[in-house]
């Protein structure tokens, strides 16, 4: 037996440095700080890699299963001698996996970050909120308790928070770290409840017992049902909208485009290859438990994530800013994801749909990240966003052409690259499963293709000359994290992710299908051909293909005017609907009402100052007839 | 007449001692030494005091009319310690150039009410009460009245004196009531006959005007605050503290031993007296800005409150109602006593005069403080504690909701209290009062009255003393 | 001497020390040295406590102390504490110690403002040890009423009409409670010899229906200062008027005078009531809650915003209260003191804030994080413990209150929950567009440009609030078991009285 | 002897001599004439002392005494009362109610 | 209808109708001389009540004290011609009203009270009697009341004094 109890530095490495960034980070030399955040992040990399080979390759599966272990548990808090909270380190093979991807691309990202973010002024305070991003989000993965995964999604939210806010001063960049928080924030809300819910029927917040199959935990489950669905069904619908905020699914989408006001490596980081992938990572958690006890919500994560990939895809192709279609296509993919998961059965060769999900999160996580850094080098490079700006940097930036393009390829789904062999697996499982999902899947890869080369041929292909900065290639420390991940994103797809990470835990053989890769991997072509005639060199073409749309590409561009309802939603209903009758009440009529006691007191005390009018007589008056009044009272109406 | 008597009747007979003496003084001193007759008129009002503290025995002489025990006695006491302090008060206003020539009536009319009061305090039947009423009301029209150059002085002097006459009027037609239908003044004889027919309710009420009128009951209470506004500040102080404190305890005292038998009459009676006071008490004490008329309102207030007391029936109501007394002359004088200081001082005696005192005057200030907060029953001050007995003791007898309009009323009265407060201490001011010190005599009142405000709180003993001493009468 | 007694003791001396001060400097630093005092003598309290409750003693009060006052009447001053109030007691002493820190500039009548300040606080620590129902109301006066000075005379704006509304406000809530307690003590015994002793009374089982006649009283009187709704309103306008410390202890500890009060004695005397009147108070808190929250959105005045965000938060309270399980209990002990702490920072900060920049309107400020960095971490901090951040103490309150409400058996109940829950994003929205709109942005204000960060005592003050609340945030344990052994006897009168509320985790 | 008037006739007309004074007190605008009124006030009253004691107390003098006392207070009563008034009249050259209404409110 | 009774009308009579004029009389030395006639009166209904020595001290004191004293004032402080102007309207009614009331409330409870005739032996009220009592100080004694307002018009003159003393 393999002692995993050094996991927990894992967690708490990243943790110390973000304690010793924060306090002292603003009295070190900013390369100080950046090479500690790195070197710290580095170790736990090292860890993580250590732990994941022990627990594929030296631990014995039991029943040829992968086991979960609880290598580290702290009760945190104690309700009852049933029920507490425990927080600690929980392996199984889609934490350990996570743990690889997460130490992996955020190590890329440090040293990238060195190079990016030199010269700035928060150089220090970045490296450390990144250290407490990547402790978060380790913190999530490893998760012994569903507590603890939601302490983990509200702590990935503040470090997304503050890192999107990276550059305050710019009033953008405060409204899009805002509505970051606030729209996850909703969502944990309903996270909040569905735990509530779960464990108010389970009586516990364990993961262990949650998620095991043979719990009896859902056996003692009352007959509750709330609108036709079970208070469990709820309960699941309800963490996966936790699940949904943070993966950015349709209709809570809104915040991530806004969110690459953050600097662009966070953009990799978290809106690309870890935080995001967090909801997915939740319901993979609670597979189990929607696969048995809430089979109908699982099938409506299969339509969400659908949609949103779907959606998602179509906004994607007509934006500019470089960071959006790509956070854009982050949606998509990782809608991908969700409609795997929605998708999949238990177990052996039913679960492919899982795996695949995992599988795609993976090779994701790489061609994603290098995307993003690759953009980053390209803004670096030029100082916009925007592709119009942009064209024919093939020739002043090789390494990042280069890479970007294997990235292009592997999000693409061409053979050999990574997505490839994912997107197949998910495509398999939608054919499985849903007729009508799979061909929506096949359409968003065609889209993706599509969109993702109309990005990379605006940007390297083109005449463009006019730079008024010659752009130059970017420094080894941003490059050599692009060719680490360029290498990654091409040769991920070999991995036999069958084998380490399955529903069950059991691995099982997976084999590539001709009938679904090679109309996937067609599709793909066609796009990038399309793409290509359009956008290799500059041409009016798109232009008139977008004015014949007229309206829908205006929708489009506008993606659909979700962020004006929401707006309408917020400033106009809880702003000046609620908000502001509230406080009018509140000072009007409640804090009226006391001061209109006063004000009865007040006037009644000057109302009645006739009474002491000073005349003698007037007060003879008075005694008298109140003499006469008492004697009335007293002596007749009560005896 | 042997010593036993002698002993029993002696706060009365020292004090007519005492008057005689300062007559003689009087007409023995000269001119330029007459101001001296205050401190020596004080220093034998202090030695009669602390003889007054000496043990009594219970008894009861001239067949009945007087009586005296250690409760009465204790009270009486209380009432010493009460006028030495306004003794000690006045006396920089008595030196003063306008009074000098009337210093020795002064004091011998002060001293007169008292005897009157004592008696009225110590009367078994309606005759010595009267006449112990009138002696304790009438010098005080004419000391109200002191002021001669002053119009306010001469027009309370009048009201006070016209409405007194006329509660009496009220007042002997009830006492006449009452003896036609029990046959006898003696309050043992009455207390024994007396029933519910409506003509003895008929007298008791018009009794209870009578008293009412000097507790200054509403609606008996209308001269109340003339009267205080233009009377001598001494005098008001004495007003509103000892004269009242004096009709309160033989009220209470009558209420619980010879109509004790109708009290499921006067309790609704009280009941509706006490809402009444406390409230207009308070309704009109929220406007005032002369502090006069304010301690005025503020005193018809209090009488409200200890209403509530009396409701309590029992050792536990006459206890509450005998401390807060007590509570009440510190306080009361307490506050008085500041007034009467500046007035002394600079003339001015008007809330906004009072703006930024506590800049000039830090002392002052924070006696006037430690009085309001008293009055308005803050702890840990004594007037919390008293009060709180107060309420306890008409809770006692289950009658929440009085408390409950008793408390809050005490709420509202904190509003005023605390006006003067934020006058003191808050409001700006472009001329305050400047700094001055008081007399000696003065100083002394008002650390008397500061240590009672204190102690008289925070010594269970004294509330422990007080109720062993009333399940004697 | 009891340990108990000293906690009086030590700020009376205090106060005595302060008034024969001869100059400014000495008067502060003996206020700050009385309150280091204070502070260690109730870290000896809770150590003592926890050796005490190790050593196996279960005595529901302990430090127990009766000494006899008003015979006639059974009034004693009584002292005993358990694990809430020691609790309580730390709170306390940590924000008063916080609150002289924060106040340590102030110039005007100094002297003062710390005698009252301090006899504020006096009047907090007896309220927490006192057993007897006479001098818990007695202290609780006495700290209600320096307020009336410390906002009169020091505070901004409508200080006058604030200092006012909330003193009267606060005393008619004391006027209920006398009414209340006269209730408890004439019915606190069966043959006739009353009794204020809050112990005693436990052991009586009070009627039925005296019990509906007089909980409303009491709960409610200590619900005004617990800032219950609709009486809540004098706590805006007190907070925006008060001065800085005066906020802090004001809200922090002084607001939960009326939660432990309604818990300690309403609902702990009274049970039966408690249990069946239950509703509206709950209804009230729920409205409290999720209108507070709202309530603060459209304010433009920093205080104001803190203002509506407490009532928001007491609401918490009392919800968790009205609950009555063992883990809602808990959780609005631990309410209490999160609420406390973070308010306090919070108003610490404001003042700190204000001080420089002469505004709290968050429309004349912006981008402060640049020029003054702690403060505006500081600020970020008490923000996050505000919205419910995991590792900051406001997350373990409201979760525990949320579980614990959560398992109460009646639906009712569970819907409220998910309704005070929302809070948890409107709290959101509110704090993030204050952080937004005064720290982050360009400054607005040139002057601001050139103001100077926290001085050493700013930074102690906000210093130690901020460990107080990552301590809590991060390892709840240990306070949660500090309270929940001490609910036990409250929470077994308060069960024996439910023949609804049996299903309790 | 009086036997053959009932009690009853002496107090109604006692009663109504006290009503009488005191709407006299009500009305009048001279203090003096204020003052009569007192005096009818207490007039009545010694009449129903006197009454009571003939009546149904003969055996004994308290009303007589009561009435001899309230006789002299009366007067006493009085002289501090003219007192006041000559003391107004020196101020105002009249004794009219109407200057002491001065305080008021 | 004897004597007694038809003194009784005739003294009641002149009682009520002169109180009534005393107060309403426009010429104060006149409401004066009413007054005296209602004392005197009631004088009358004493020596009728067979109490000639409080009829004695009423005719002395009262009549000759009070009156004269207020006489004197009147002369002091008035115009003898002066005639006083009609009280407003609205206090007469008020008044009137409520000495009605009062009067009605008091009758009616005199006359349902029951009244017992004493069927006890009647003292004596002669000078000696009242002496002794005045001057015993047993039960039913009057000394202490007597000394009392002694100092009551000691007082009394004192207060008198100062007010109508001339300041400098």
């Amino acid at each position: 037996m393999i002692d995993y109890t050094y996991t927990i530095w894992i967690v708490l490495i990243p943790l110390i440095m973000f304690v010793i960034l924060g306090l002292f980070g603003s009295k070190m030399k900013p390369n100080l700080a950046g090479i500690l955040g790195s070197a710290g992040l580095f170790t736990t990399t090292i860890l993580s890699y250590l732990t994941a080979y022990f627990y594929f390759f030296k631990a014995e599966p039991i029943n040829g299963a992968f086991t979960s272990i609880t290598a580290y548990n702290v009760e945190w808090l104690k309700f009852s001698d049933s029920l507490s909270i425990h927080l600690g380190v929980l392996l199984d093979p889609i934490s350990v996996m996570m743990l690889v991807v997460i130490t992996t691309i955020s190590l890329m990202v440090h040293i990238y970050s060195i190079g990016y973010m030199k010269g700035d002024s928060g150089f220090q305070r970045f490296f450390a909120f990144l250290s407490l991003f990547t402790f978060s989000m380790l913190g999530l993965v490893v998760s012994t308790d569903i507590i603890q995964m939601y302490i983990g999604f509200e702590m990935v939210g503040l470090s997304s928070y503050l890192l999107i806010g990276h550059y305050y001063e710019k009033p953008s960049a405060v409204a899009a770290s805002n509505k970051a928080f606030i729209v996850t924030r909703f969502a944990d809300f309903g996270f909040l409840i569905g735990i509530l819910l779960v464990s108010f029927y389970t009586g516990t917040f364990d993961f262990n017992v949650l998620t095991n199959n043979d719990a009896s935990v859902y056996t003692s489950m009352g007959h509750a049902s709330f609108l036709g669905m079970s208070a469990l069904t709820w309960g699941m619908f309800l963490i996966f909208i936790g699940g949904a905020g943070k993966s950015a699914m349709f209709p809570l989408h809104i915040w991530l485009p806004d969110a690459m006001e953050g600097p662009t490596p966070v953009s990799a980081l978290i809106h690309a290859a870890t935080m995001v992938v967090a909801g997915v990572y939740l319901v993979a958690r609670m597979f189990i438990v929607y696969h048995f006890q809430a089979p109908g919500t699982l099938e409506f994560i299969a339509y969400v994530g659908a949609f949103t990939s779907l959606f998602a895809a179509i906004i994607a192709i007509t934006q500019y800013d470089i960071k959006r279609i790509l956070a854009f296509s982050t949606l998509s993919q990782i809608g991908y994801m969700m409609l795997a998961l929605g998708v999949s059965g238990y177990g052996g060769e039913g679960g492919v749909g899982y795996m695949a999900s995992m599988f795609h999160l993976f090779t994701h996580a790489m061609f994603k990240g290098l995307l993003f850094l690759g953009a980053g080098s390209i803004i670096h490079a030029i100082h916009s966003n925007d592709l119009r700006d942009m064209g024919n940097l093939r020739k002043y930036m090789p390494i990042t052409f280069i890479t970007f393009a294997i990235a292009v390829l592997s999000i693409s789904g061409i053979p050999p690259f990574s997505g490839f062999w994912s997107k197949d697996e998910i495509l398999a499982a939608a054919f499985e499963h849903n007729k009508l999902i799979y061909f929506s899947s096949v359409l968003v890869a065609g889209l993706t293709a599509f969109y993702m080369s109309r990005l990379f041929f605006t940007v390297f292909y083109g005449k463009k000359t006019d730079y008024k900065h010659e752009p130059h290639e970017s420094s080894l420390l941003m490059t050599i994290p692009l060719m680490i991940l360029a290498f990654a994103a091409t040769f991920a797809g070999f991995i036999p992710f069958s084998s380490f990470v399955t529903s069950d835990g059991k691995a099982f053989e997976s084999s590539l299908s001709l009938s679904i890769a090679i109309p996937s991997v067609i599709i793909a072509l066609s796009g990038i051909v399309l793409a290509f005639l359009l956008y290799h060199k500059k041409s009016d073409v798109p232009d008139k293909i977008t004015v014949s749309l007229g309206f829908l590409y205006r929708a489009t561009l506008n993606k659909f005017y979700f962020d004006e309802i929401y707006l309408f939603v917020t400033r106009k209903i809880i702003f000046n609907l609620i908000s502001r009758p509230i406080a009018w009440f509140d000072k009007h009529i409640i804090d009226g009402s006391m001061d209109g006691i006063a004000w009865i007191i007040e006037t009644t005390s000057i109302k009645i100052k006739g009474l002491q009018s000073g005349q003698l007589q007037q007060y003879a008056f008075v005694f008298v007839s109140g003499t006469i009044i008492l004697v009335l009272f007293f002596a007749y109406w009560f005896i | 007449m042997n010593l036993q008597n002698f002993l029993l009747m002696r706060h009365e007979l020292l004090l007519i001692l005492l008057v005689i003496v300062i007559i003689f003084a009087e007409i023995f001193s000269k001119e330029e030494t007459k101001h001296r007759i205050i401190n020596f008129s004080i220093v034998l009002f202090f030695i009669q005091t602390v003889v007054g503290f000496l043990p009594v025995t219970q008894g009861e002489l001239f067949g009945g009319m007087f009586q005296n025990d250690i409760f009465r006695s204790t009270f009486k006491n209380i009432l010493n310690i009460g006028v030495l302090i306004v003794l000690l008060q006045s006396s920089a206003w008595l030196r003063k150039e306008e009074n000098k020539e009337k210093i020795s009536e002064y004091i011998i009319l002060l001293l007169s009410t008292l005897i009157g009061m004592f008696f009225m305090v110590s009367s078994g039947d309606f005759l010595m009460m009267y006449i112990g009423l009138e002696l304790a009301s009438l010098p005080l029209a004419a000391l109200a009245a002191y002021e001669t150059k002053k119009a306010k002085s001469a027009e309370a002097g009048i009201k006070l004196l016209l409405i007194s006459s006329l509660s009496t009027g009220i007042l002997l037609y009830g006492i006449s009531m009452i003896y036609g239908t029990t046959g006898s003044i003696y309050f043992a004889d009455v207390a024994a006959n007396f029933g519910n027919s409506s003509l003895q309710i008929l007298g008791f009420i018009f009794f209870v005007a009578g008293m009412g009128f000097k507790i200054s009951l509403v609606p008996f209470h209308l001269w109340t605050a003339d009267v205080y506004e233009g009377a001598p500040i001494g005098i008001t102080a004495y007003l509103s503290v000892i004269s009242k404190g004096a009709a309160i305890f033989i009220f209470t005292i009558i209420l619980y031993k010879v109509f004790g038998a109708i009290s499921h009459t006067w309790n609704p009676l009280i009941y509706a007296l006490a809402v009444a006071t406390m409230t207009i008490g308070n309704l009109f004490a929220i406007r005032q800005n002369n502090m006069k008329r304010f301690l005025a309102f503020s005193s018809i207030a209090q009488a409200g409150f200890i209403l509530v007391g009396i409701l309590g029936l029992g050792d536990m109501g006459s206890t509450s109602v005998v401390y807060y007394i007590l509570v009440y002359i510190f306080t009361n004088l307490a506050a008085f006593g500041v007034v009467s200081a500046i007035y002394n001082e600079s003339g001015k005696e008007n809330m906004d005069d009072y703006n930024g005192l506590y800049k000039t005057n830090p002392k002052l200030s924070l006696v006037m403080t430690l009085a309001l907060f008293s009055l308005a029953g803050i702890p840990p001050v004594a007037g919390f504690f008293g009060k709180f007995f107060l309420f306890t003791s008409a809770a006692s007898q289950g009658l929440y909701i009085l408390v409950l309009i008793g408390v809050l009323n005490a709420t509202l009265s904190l509003y005023y209290y605390l006006k003067v407060a934020k006058a003191i201490f808050i409001d700006p001011s472009d001329n305050p009062i400047p700094y001055f010190k008081s007399d000696f005599n003065a100083r002394v009142g008002l650390l008397l009255c500061v240590i009672g405000i204190i102690v008289v709180g925070f010594a269970a003993s004294i509330y422990e003393a007080i109720y062993s001493f009333s399940s004697l009468i | 001497m009891n340990i108990l007694s000293l906690l009086i003791l030590i700020p009376t001396i205090t106060m005595i020390g302060i008034i024969i001060s001869p100059s400014h400097k000495i008067v502060r630093l003996v206020a700050l040295g009385g309150m280091i005092a204070q502070l260690i003598t109730a870290l000896v309290l809770m150590f003592s406590y926890f050796a005490i409750r190790k050593a196996g003693i279960t005595d529901i009060m302990v430090f127990y102390q009766d000494i006899e006052w008003f015979k006639t009447l059974n009034i004693h001053y009584i002292v005993g504490v358990d694990g809430i109030s020691v609790a309580m007691i730390m709170l306390t002493s940590v924000i008063i110690f916080a609150g002289i820190l924060a106040s340590w500039e102030v110039v005007y009548l100094q002297k003062e403002f710390f005698i009252f300040l301090i006899l504020l606080a006096t009047g907090v620590f007896g309220f927490f040890i006192s057993l007897d129902l006479f001098t818990m109301f007695l202290f609780y006066e006495i700290a209600v009423i320096p307020m009336y000075f410390l906002i009169g005379i020091w505070g901004t704006g409508p200080k006058e009409y604030s200092a006012m509304k909330l003193t009267l406000m606060l005393m008619g809530g004391s006027a209920l409670m006398m009414v209340g307690l006269l209730g408890l003590y004439f019915n606190s015994s069966v043959d006739g010899h009353f009794t204020f002793n809050m112990m005693e009374i436990a052991k009586v089982n009070i009627p039925g229906n005296i019990q509906m006649y007089f909980f409303p009283f009491l709960f409610v009187g200590f619900g005004i200062l617990g800032a219950l709704y609709p009486f809540h309103t004098w706590s805006p306008d007190g907070h925006a008027s008060a001065p800085t410390a005066v906020s802090m202890l004001h809200a922090g500890v002084l607001m939960k005078l009326g939660g432990y009060g309604a818990f300690r004695v309403a609902m702990y005397l009274m049970p039966a009531a408690a249990n069946s009147l239950s509703w509206i108070f709950i209804i009230l808190a729920t409205i409290s809650v999720v209108y507070g929250a709202f309530a603060v959105i459209w304010q433009k005045d920093l205080k104001f915003i803190n203002a509506y965000a407490s009532v928001s938060h007491v609401g918490l309270i009392t919800f968790a209260l009205m609950v009555m399980n063992k883990t809602s209990l808990d959780g609005a002990i631990i309410q209490m003191i999160s609420h406390g702490l973070t308010t306090a920072l919070f108003f610490a900060l404001i003042g700190m804030i204000y001080g420089r920049t002469h505004t709290r309107m968050i429309d004349e400020m912006g981008g402060l994080i640049k020029v003054i960095p702690f403060l505006g971490v500081a600020f970020i901090i008490a923000g996050l413990s505000t919205l419910g951040l995991p590792g900051l103490s406001g997350f373990v309150a409201e979760m525990i209150i949320f579980i614990g409400a959560f398992q109460h058996v009646d639906i009712f109940h569970r819907v409220l929950t998910i309704l005070v829950a929302s809070s948890i994003v409107i709290s959101a929205v509110y704090v993030l567009r204050m952080i937004g709109k005064l720290l982050f942005g360009p400054v607005r204000n040139e002057h601001h440009l050139e103001l100077k960060d926290a001085k050493w005592f700013e930074k102690l003050s906000a210093g130690t609030l901020i460990v107080c609340l990552v301590g809590i945030g991060v390892a709840p344990l240990w306070l949660s078991n500090l309270i929940s052994d001490s609910l036990s006897p409250i929470l077994s009168k308060l069960m024996q009285f439910s023949s609804l509320y049996t299903h309790i985790f | 002897m009086i036997q053959d008037i009932p009690i009853q006739y002496f107090l109604i007309v006692s009663t109504i001599m006290f009503f009488v004074g005191i709407c006299g007190f009500l009305i009048r605008h001279n203090l003096i004439t204020i003052l009569m009124s007192i005096e009818l006030i207490l007039n009545s009253v010694n009449i129903n002392f006197l009454v009571f004691n003939k009546y149904l107390f003969p055996n004994q003098l308290q009303g007589n005494f009561f009435v001899l006392i309230v006789v002299a207070i009366a007067a006493a009563e009085a002289s501090i009362a003219i007192a006041l008034f000559i003391n107004m009249y020196r101020m105002y050259n009249n004794i009219d109610v109407e200057n002491i209404s001065e305080m008021k409110y | 209808m004897g004597l007694n009774q038809l003194m009784f009308f005739f003294l009641s009579g002149l009682i009520l109708v002169f109180s009534i004029l005393t107060v309403t009389s426009r010429k104060i030395l006149r409401a004066a001389v009413y007054l005296l006639t209602v004392l005197l009166a009631t004088s009358g209904l004493y020596f009728l009540l067979n109490y000639e020595f409080m009829a004695a001290i009423q005719i002395t004191l009262y009549a000759g004290g009070i009156v004269v004293l207020i006489i004197f004032s009147i002369l002091l402080t008035s115009h003898i011609s002066h005639k006083f102007e009609r009280p407003a309207l609205a206090n007469v009614i008020a008044a009137s009203l409520t000495g009605l009331a009062g009067s009605f409330i008091s009758i009616w409870s005199i006359m349902k009270f029951p009244f017992n005739a004493s069927t006890e032996p009647t003292l004596d009220v002669n000078m000696k009697e009242i002496g002794m009592q005045l001057m015993s100080t047993g039960h039913q004694g009057y000394a202490l009341p007597f000394e009392v307002i002694s100092i009551l018009l000691l007082a009394a003159l004192i207060s008198a004094v100062i007010i109508a003393k001339k300041g400098n």
